[in-house]
């Protein structure tokens, strides 16, 4: 089956170009069926391909094969090949990107139904898949590096969809350039990385690395730099901003691209260049601090924010804010645990807020909603679990990979593990808080979106209840020791960690101490519900509207902490400045003002030398005698 | 010797005066004196055909000239017109540094070996002639080529044709 | 020698058939005249050159060829002439008879081997000069050139004959052979007169090359004189200069380079810089032309200050380039003047429009002054400037490109103005004649400019 | 006769030429200083005739005729000279009614 | 069919014929199939060019004898893509052209240039090169001054007089060089075969380099170019953007840096550093440009300020970069100038603030803009990428700081190129762009075939790159990259 590989990407790319192509004149049902088609096909292709991995596993190999597919460009020494790279990790990111954006594409069918755009948006999402996979599958960082810069391309063209809207457009942009500057990070580690292994295969760099001694200059630098690529393609800080505003795009695609796969991207790969990370400690503190403050700032704005895409927005900033807290602290597996557990559960409550607002005919805003339970009963169930999985609320997939990332950090330290329980209670805050204001209470919409509440079709009730399956479930994939679990996860994806853990050292804790962890964790998320339910049910409290007397607190939180504003100060201004600056004073006054002063000098000497040319004979015979007595002079010089 | 340094005064006072004198015409009359002095020099110089053909060119053909061409235009003191003082020291002052420079660079100043004739008659007729229509030959015909050209060219000028511009 | 002879009875029969009122016949017969010497020439071009009359003029290969380019440019000249002079008045035949005076002047100092021929030949063809300027007897423009020409041609005279005077004390001889022998014979004792000769006739030649500083004369005659006696001035008596110039000091001096080479440098950086700023803001394409001639002038210096095999060559083939190209210009300002009555850059506005045949040879001749490539003036550069850095005069060759550079602007300016500067004008009338001659040079400045072998193959 | 050459003898060549060089300056002093055409070219004569004088002195000198010779053609030039000259300042009188050389300047810059 | 001299003098008999054609319409379709026969003409170099084999289709006649000057043309790794380069962008160009009127004049003077570029790409004798080099320049001063926008004469004479400086600097360089040579020729291989003292060396390299770098141009030099870029018409403005400055980079690889390799070694850092300064500030300077096309230029200038880098640090994988650079360049600068021309005749202004919304009514354009803009960024599976990518690992081998500011490129040129596509393409339409007539369809040819190359190249570039290998490999080997 491995060497079916290369129809995954195959089929998302045939999809693009097939519907790209004839997006005028296929027919919608067409273009749905063939779009979401495609990825399931995909999909198959790649559970397959997990079967054998799986199996390759329980026979107790390895589990990873290359596969080259052609060399695409090489100059001198530097030889590039499109090769891919099938192990554990890389096998479950395929089922997770192709089965996700399967459901994805599914509940767009019903979403985008009224789109004047529908062809171009399923084009463009089959585009997204072929290069996450390409991202995903990548055995050496080059073509990592296509894939990687592919689906920022797309999440540009997707937020950009409805580019009539100017503010949208502008949003669109913003992601991209600070997707680019995480991408000049990339590019640079390559080079690092070239020049140190001499390769950029990660089947010829990770051996060598693992030689290397720990807190090798080099490998600090690399992995600073890696690490700032994945800020911004992750959205931690300082690279955050744009995912917030990315939420202009269509809902699907903030569940795809902004929740599930893209934006995990920078996790995926720290925990395949793993074994880089671990041999350099200081960035994994620093990865770890940034994780963590991430995970904080955003979920502080996530309290106050109206908007219920904003909401989400913030919590998947403050998710993976987690995750990277996790790979910082050196649970690699953790982290990609909750990878998993989040890209099914922030997927269901994205799709979840989507067939809110589709019912609400486009309107966002919480404080518009209320009392949604019975209009959209599906909705609300599965958004429920959605919440209670995101609080950390055991027995559901949240808890579970929270709780291990929780565990390592306080391995590290107490105090991330403090912080890190910070952030979890604020997460369960938020998002009861959103349950609640959308579907309890009563509606305080206008009449009219009151007439129009409906529940959504099948085709986007289906992805959501699978979904709410999945992150119901999904935390038993690795349950931890201490609950009796075989860790199956932990296991499967061993090899893809051991030279770290080898390393590092088994993590250990000893049960008793992991429970009083768990609890704690539990009982603060139930405690923040509570907290949620009283203040938002029993008062009945509604946020005020926009310009209201609001504390100091409150209103940073509201407003971000004005992190765009600083930004727009520190650096967009500076630059726009320096940017006039350069075009009026150096490049016309200074330089070419030397270029024009040097023609206008000589014609100003023209001017004065003319005169010489009076026109009187007297004075040219004057003229000539001096002339001859300076040539004489010259002759007494001589003797 | 002496001779040859009072006539040498001469020559220099009166071509002085005629560059100095405010009117043409005495200038033209100084340049006659001045020019007899050179011919005078000539003979000096034992070349006699020489001081002969000076004398009739210069002071019979040329300086008639002038002085022919003062009287058409009846220039005289008043119609002179005269450069300001400025130009004039200006122009002096040019003047002797070149004499100075051509001193310097010469060094006319240290004394050199006496001029003594070798062939005291070279300046004779027939000396002169045999070199000239041997030797020379060619310029002496070509001469007249410049002097022709010079007449037609003073004819087409001097004439006053009757057709504009 | 037969040229010469011809020459002058040619000139002479010119006289007569004005005086028999043969107007028609003028040109004709001084066209085959000059073709007839021009032939004269060639026929001892492979005869083992010797100084004949006692060594009074040498017909080399040399002499030869700067005779042939000066009589075949006058013959361009003279074609142009065609109903040009009549309009000035009718002594037709005076000029013509002047102008071939010149020419012969001309031949004599390309060919002079004895200081008093140089010096002939140079009073003839400046005598003639004086007067030919002055033609348009009732134009102050003219009075004021020929005047001018005539003092100042004059006052270099002077010197210029002192400077063979000192020579002759010095060497004994107005011989050049002679002369060239006291230089080798006695390195180190030639006398200071010697020196001082050279500085001097260096004022005098220099003088009539029109080299700063003493090259006041050249904007102002060029601009007063009719414009057909100024391409004669600019084209035939530069070129001959420039051949006794050459003649006298690769022959003579050649030994004594350290001398004046710095001498001459001097004079060149100042001759290039002169001509060119100046000829930056003019308005008028006459004086223009008159200060950028100063300026080529200066160029073709370079030929003596890297003086050695290659300069006769090189001088030559500017000196040809050049004159082709001024006869284009100036040639076209007589046809632009005639309808718009001035000497501007405003005159020829607009001229692709109307005459585009007229423009492009204008163009033509434009690009080869600035010396674009696959063009005369191009190589003529070239080839100088490869013999001065051959002498490592490397400074010398940057400001000439920073000239070079400078030039661009003012000849650009005429292409600017007839392509791009829209004008509301008549057709300019563009005799069979002028389209001859214009053509011809045209085509010859492109020949030479692929294949230059085909002049400097001639030396 | 030989009285004056034998008084000739013992002249310093120099001072022949100091001679000929102070009428030559003296020349160009009066070109400078004078406006009127005329004298300008009297002038001009002077530095001519001073040179006739060196080459005189210097064929003595040498005693060789060249030099002599030479003066022929000078002269004759400088009739030529002369005629041309005259007819050029005539034909300018006519016209601006003046000799002053500063009167003809319109040909300038 | 591969007398390389056929190749080259082709495109003069179409200036020929066309000189003389008056009608607008005639001339076009004459134009355009000369071109195309020309760029048929080239493939058979293609088909039998032999990386291994170094020089090939040479050919040399005796020019001017006495100065040792020869007609010397031949191809190699170096010259071919070039050659490739101009035949495939001159038809374009041609097609470009075809919204305007012109006379045959027009074409003739573009295909005369088109003999000048191939003659500088295939010269091997110095002189040769030079009359290439001027060859080209005039044709295209013509084309500016005749058919350009407002303030023109100006603009042209200032680049005319500011190049010519330029290239009359390196034709001291030449003449140098020649008088140096034992053999007294202008070959390029006796002037390989100099062994000059470092002194030399040291202000023969800034003869050339200046000469060189106003061509690009690269950073302190570059003045002239944004006016004229933007005065000029399309046509002129594709042939200087895509194919004239590529005659500059062609120089530094072929005629400065193994002609004077210590000079190299004494000032290359100092000229591939400029090409970086050049990068980060002309990108910052376009960030603020309203109008599209001046945009265009100065984003031309910090390409290739990268690409100027890339050569100066001489090794193989930047050499063979910017090799590709020099073509991806060409193209994807061919595609956006034939933008600015399709927007700005219709909405007859170049005032991005203007403009808005145009992907509503244009949606396929939309899309090649997109596409070339993508080029222009450098992203993965463009042509852009592979340069881009092969460029900095070299130029990093030499510095990591030259790389990672070079690197801005990627962040900077993302801001203003997306910058103006939001502009001109996104948001609301307004009055001016609503009324936004459909491409016509040469306009659809060039944009195609622009964006599909942009797409071509990216996805696999190796065919492109093999062409240059060898020699690419031969020089580093012959001078050694820049010493850190």
């Amino acid at each position: 089956m491995i060497d079916l590989i290369w129809l995954v990407p195959l089929l998302p790319l045939l999809g693009f170009i097939i519907i790209g192509l004839g997006r005028n004149v296929l027919s919608k049902p067409l273009i749905g069926i063939l779009g979401s088609g495609v990825v399931l096909g995909a999909f198959l292709v790649s559970a397959l391909i997990f079967g054998d991995v799986y199996a390759a596993r329980q026979a107790g190999e390895a589990g990873s094969y290359t596969v080259s597919i052609f060399d695409w460009f090489s100059a001198g020494n530097v030889q590039i090949a499109l090769s891919f790279l099938i192990d554990p990790l890389s096998a479950i990111m395929l089922l997770i990107v192709t089965g996700i954006g399967f459901l994805i594409h599914l509940y767009s069918i019903g979403y985008m139904q009224k789109d004047e755009g529908f062809g171009k948006f399923f084009s463009y999402l089959n585009l997204f898949v072929f290069f996450m996979l390409l991202l995903v599958l990548g055995s050496n960082y080059v073509v990592m590096f296509i894939g990687w810069e592919g689906v920022g391309l797309c999440s540009y063209l997707l937020i950009g969809f409805w580019f009539k809207n100017k503010s949208y457009a502008s949003a669109a942009k913003k992601a991209f350039v600070m997707n680019r500057i995480g991408d000049l990070g990339f590019l640079l580690a390559a080079f690092l990385i070239f020049a140190t292994f001499g390769t950029l295969e990660f089947s010829g760099i990770f051996p060598k690395a693992a030689t290397m001694v720990s807190g090798d200059g080099m490998l600090l630098l690399i992995t600073l730099l890696l690490f700032i690529a994945a800020t911004g393609k992750s959205a931690q800080i300082p690279l955050f901003t744009w995912l917030p505003d990315a939420m202009a795009g269509p809902t699907p695609v903030s569940a795809l691209i902004h929740a599930a796969t893209m934006v995990t991207a920078g996790i995926y790969m720290i925990a395949r260049s793993n074994i880089l990370f671990t041999l350099s400690p200081v960035t994994m503190q620093i990865v770890a601090a940034i994780g963590i403050c991430t995970a904080l700032l955003a979920a502080a704005i996530a309290v106050t924010q109206n908007d219920i895409k904003k909401v989400l927005a913030y919590s998947t900033v403050s998710q993976l804010g987690y995750m990277f807290l996790g790979l910082g602290v050196g649970a690699f597996t953790g982290a990609f645990f909750h990878v998993i557990t989040h890209a099914f559960f922030k997927a269901l409550l994205f799709l979840g807020a989507g067939s809110v607002i589709h019912a609400m005919s486009n309107e966002q805003d919480m404080r518009s909603m209320g009392g949604l339970k019975k209009h959209l009963p599906v909705t609300y169930a599965t958004m429920l679990i959605g919440t209670i999985a995101i609080a950390g609320i055991p027995p559901l997939s949240g808890f579970f990979s929270k709780d291990e990332i929780l565990a390592h950090a306080f391995a590290e330290s107490p105090v991330l593990w403090v912080l890190g329980l910070i952030a979890a209670l604020f997460t369960s805050f938020y998002m009861f808080r959103m349950l609640f204001l959308t579907f309890f209470g009563k509606f305080r919409g206008t009449k009219e979106q009151a007439d129009h509440l409906h529940e959504s079709p099948l085709s986007m009730t289906l992805p959501l209840i699978i979904l709410a399956v999945l992150s119901a479930v999904g935390g038993f994939l690795n349950v931890p020791a201490a609950l009796g679990g075989g860790s199956g996860l932990d296991g499967f994806l061993a090899p893809v960690f051991a030279d770290s853990v080898s390393h590092t050292g088994a993590f250990h804790l000893d049960h008793s101490t992991e429970y009083v962890l768990m609890a704690a964790s539990a009982i603060a998320a139930l405690v923040m519900a509570f907290l949620a339910y009283n203040k938002y049910i029993s008062k009945g409290a509604v946020p005020q509207a926009e310009g209201a007397r609001m504390g100091v607190l409150t209103r940073l939180s509201y407003h971000k902490f004005y992190v765009d504003e600083i930004y727009d100060a520190l650096v967009v201004k500076p630059l726009d400045n320096l940017s006039v600056f350069f075009h009026r004073i150096v490049d016309k006054w200074l330089i070419d003002g030397v270029v024009n002063g040097v023609g206008r000098l000589t014609g100003e000497s023209g001017k004065y030398l003319r005169l010489l040319q009076s026109g009187n004979v007297g004075f040219y015979l004057f003229m000539m005698v001096v002339g001859i007595i300076a040539l004489l002079i010259y002759g007494v010089m001589k003797f | 010797m002496m001779v040859f340094y009072f006539v040498a005064f001469l020559s220099i006072f009166f071509a002085l005066m005629t560059i100095f004198t405010k009117n043409p015409v005495h200038s033209v009359l100084y340049l006659v004196i001045t020019f007899f002095t050179f011919t005078v020099h000539y003979v000096l110089l034992n070349a006699q055909f020489l001081a002969v053909v000076n004398f009739i060119v210069y002071l019979g053909a040329i300086m008639v000239l002038f002085l022919f061409v003062l009287m058409l235009l009846n220039l005289n003191e008043e119609t002179e017109p005269m450069k300001s003082n400025l130009v004039k020291i200006m122009g002096t002052v040019a003047g002797l540094c070149f004499l100075a420079t051509i001193i310097g660079s010469l060094n006319l100043l240290e004394t050199s070996n006496p001029l003594i004739l070798k062939n005291p008659d070279i300046g004779l007729v027939q000396n002169l002639g045999r070199v000239l229509f041997d030797e020379f030959l060619l310029p002496f015909e070509i001469s007249s080529i410049l002097l022709l050209t010079a007449m037609v060219g003073a004819v087409l000028l001097g004439k006053s044709d009757p057709k504009k511009i | 020698m037969g040229a010469i002879i011809t020459l002058s009875l040619l000139a002479i029969l010119v006289l007569y058939l004005g005086l028999f009122k043969a107007k028609n016949t003028l040109l004709p017969v001084s066209l085959a005249g000059l073709l007839g010497s021009a032939v004269l020439l060639l026929l001892d071009w492979n005869k083992a050159a010797e100084p004949l009359y006692s060594g009074m003029i040498l017909f080399d290969r040399f002499a030869l060829v700067f005779s042939v380019v000066c009589i075949l440019i006058t013959v361009l000249i003279l074609l142009l002439s065609k109903d040009y002079f009549d309009r000035i008045s009718g002594n037709v035949a005076e000029y013509f008879a002047l102008i071939i005076f010149s020419l012969t002047g001309a031949v004599l100092v390309t060919s002079f081997h004895n200081m008093a021929m140089l010096f002939i030949g140079i009073e003839i063809m400046s005598v003639a000069l004086y007067i030919l300027a002055g033609i348009r007897k009732k134009d102050f423009g003219s009075n004021e050139a020929a005047l001018k020409y005539f003092l100042m041609g004059a006052f270099s005279t002077g010197f210029l004959l002192f400077g063979i005077t000192l020579l002759y004390g010095a060497s004994g001889s107005f011989d050049l052979a002679e002369i060239r022998q006291y230089v080798i014979d006695n390195p180190t004792g030639i006398s200071v007169m010697f020196y001082v000769g050279i500085l001097l006739m260096i004022v005098g030649l220099a003088f009539k090359v029109g080299a700063a500083p003493f090259h006041f004369w050249t904007p102002d005659v060029y601009d007063g004189a009719p414009i057909l006696i100024t391409i004669f001035m600019s084209t035939v008596v530069k070129a001959a200069a420039f051949a006794g110039f050459l003649r006298l000091f690769s022959y003579c001096f050649e030994p004594l380079q350290d001398f004046w080479v710095p001498v001459m440098l001097v004079i060149t950086i100042i001759t290039l810089f002169v001509g060119n700023i100046t000829a930056l803001v003019q308005h008028s394409f006459k004086r223009m032309l008159a200060y950028s001639s100063i300026s080529h002038a200066g160029y073709m210096l370079f030929g003596i200050v890297a003086i050695g095999a290659s300069s006769s060559g090189a001088i030559l083939l500017y000196a040809t380039a050049y004159s082709l190209a001024t006869v284009i210009a100036f040639g076209s300002l007589i046809l632009v003047k005639r309808t718009s009555g001035s000497d501007d850059y405003e005159s020829f506005n607009g001229l692709a429009k109307r005459n585009p045949r007229l423009a492009l040879t204008i163009t033509i001749s434009m690009l080869s002054l600035a010396g674009i490539p696959l063009t005369a003036g191009f190589v003529g550069k070239f080839i100088l400037f490869a013999g001065v850095l051959a002498d490592y005069h490397v400074l010398l060759v940057v400001l000439a490109v920073i000239n070079a550079a400078m030039a661009i602007y003012y000849y650009f300016r005429v292409i600017v103005a007839m392509y791009f500067r829209p004008a509301e004008r008549e057709v300019v009338a563009y005799p069979v004649n002028y389209q001859v001659v214009f053509v011809l040079a045209a085509v010859l400045i492109l020949l030479i400019g692929v294949y230059p072998g085909l002049i400097t193959s001639l030396i | 006769m030989d009285g004056i050459i034998n008084s000739m003898q013992g002249v310093p060549l120099n001072h022949y030429i100091l001679f000929s060089t102070i009428i030559f300056s003296i020349g160009v002093i009066g070109v400078l200083i004078r406006r009127n055409a005329i004298i300008i070219m009297m002038s001009i004569e002077l530095m001519l005739n001073s040179v006739n004088l060196l080459l005189a002195a210097f064929s003595a000198y040498s005693g060789d005729p060249a030099g002599q010779v030479f003066v022929f053609f000078i002269m004759a030039l400088a009739a030529a000279e002369v005629a041309v000259g005259l007819a050029i300042i005539v034909m300018v009188y006519r016209n601006t009614r003046s000799l002053d050389i500063n009167t003809l300047n319109r040909l300038k810059w | 069919m591969d007398n390389l001299l056929i190749l080259l003098l082709f495109p003069l008999v179409g200036a020929l014929v066309l000189a003389f054609v008056k009608q607008s319409a005639p001339a076009k379709r004459l134009a355009l199939l000369f071109s195309v026969l020309a760029l048929g003409l080239t493939i058979p170099f293609w088909c039998q060019f032999n990386p291994a084999a170094g020089m090939q289709f040479e050919q040399q006649f005796a020019w001017i004898p006495a100065l040792g000057i020869d007609f010397h043309i031949g191809i190699d790794g170096i010259s071919l893509p070039l050659v490739l380069l101009t035949n495939l962008l001159v038809p374009l160009i041609v097609l470009s052209s075809f919204s305007a009127t012109h006379r045959g004049s027009f074409y003739a003077l573009v295909l005369g240039m088109q003999t000048g570029l191939l003659l500088v790409f295939t010269a091997l004798d110095a002189f040769t090169f030079y009359v290439g080099w001027e060859v080209a320049l005039i044709p295209i001063y013509f084309i500016c001054a005749l058919w350009g926008g407002e303030d023109r004469i100006r603009v042209n004479i200032k680049f005319f007089i500011y190049t010519f400086f330029g290239s009359l600097l390196m034709l001291i360089a030449i003449i140098y060089l020649h008088v140096q040579t034992p053999s007294g020729d202008f070959a390029l291989t006796s002037f390989y075969n100099l062994n000059l003292d470092n002194a030399t060396q040291r202000w023969i390299f800034w003869a050339f380099f200046i000469a060189f770098a106003i061509k690009m141009p690269l950073f302190p030099f570059h003045t002239w170019q944004p006016d004229t870029y933007t005065t000029a018409p399309t046509a002129g403005t594709m042939l200087l953007a895509g194919i004239m400055l590529k005659m500059g980079i062609y120089g530094l690889i072929r005629w400065l840096i193994p002609v004077v390799p210590e000079g190299f070694a004494a000032y290359g850092w100092l000229a591939a550093l400029l090409g970086i300064i050049g990068v980060v500030y002309a990108s910052l300077i376009a960030f603020k440009q309203k109008d599209f096309k001046r945009l265009i230029a100065y984003s031309s200038i910090a390409h290739v300020g990268l690409i100027g880098a890339a050569v100066f640090v001489w090794n193989v994988q930047s050499l063979q970069g910017a090799m590709i650079q020099m073509i991806n360049h060409g193209i994807s600068v061919i595609g956006l100038f034939m933008l600015v021309d399709v927007i700005s005749r219709r909405l007859d202004t170049r005032d991005m603030s203007q403009m808005g919304g145009i992907a509503k009514v244009a949606p396929a354009m939309a899309i090649y803009f997109l596409i070339i803009v993508m080029g222009a960024v450098g992203l993965p599976v463009t042509n852009g990428f592979v340069g881009e990518f092969l460029m900095l690992i070299g130029i990093y081998q030499y510095s990591i700081w030259y790389a990672a500011f070079g690197g801005l490129t990627i962040i900077l040129g993302a801001v203003y190129l997306l910058r103006a596509y939001q502009q001109i393409m996104h948001g609301p339409l307004n009055d001016r762009t609503s009324s936004f007539a459909p491409l016509q369809w040469h306009e659809t040819v060039v944009l195609v075939v622009v964006s599909g190359l942009i797409i071509i190249i990216g996805v696999y570039p190796q065919p492109l790159l093999n062409i240059s290998e060898g020699a690419v490999t031969e020089l580093v080997q012959q001078i050694g990259s820049l010493a850190r």
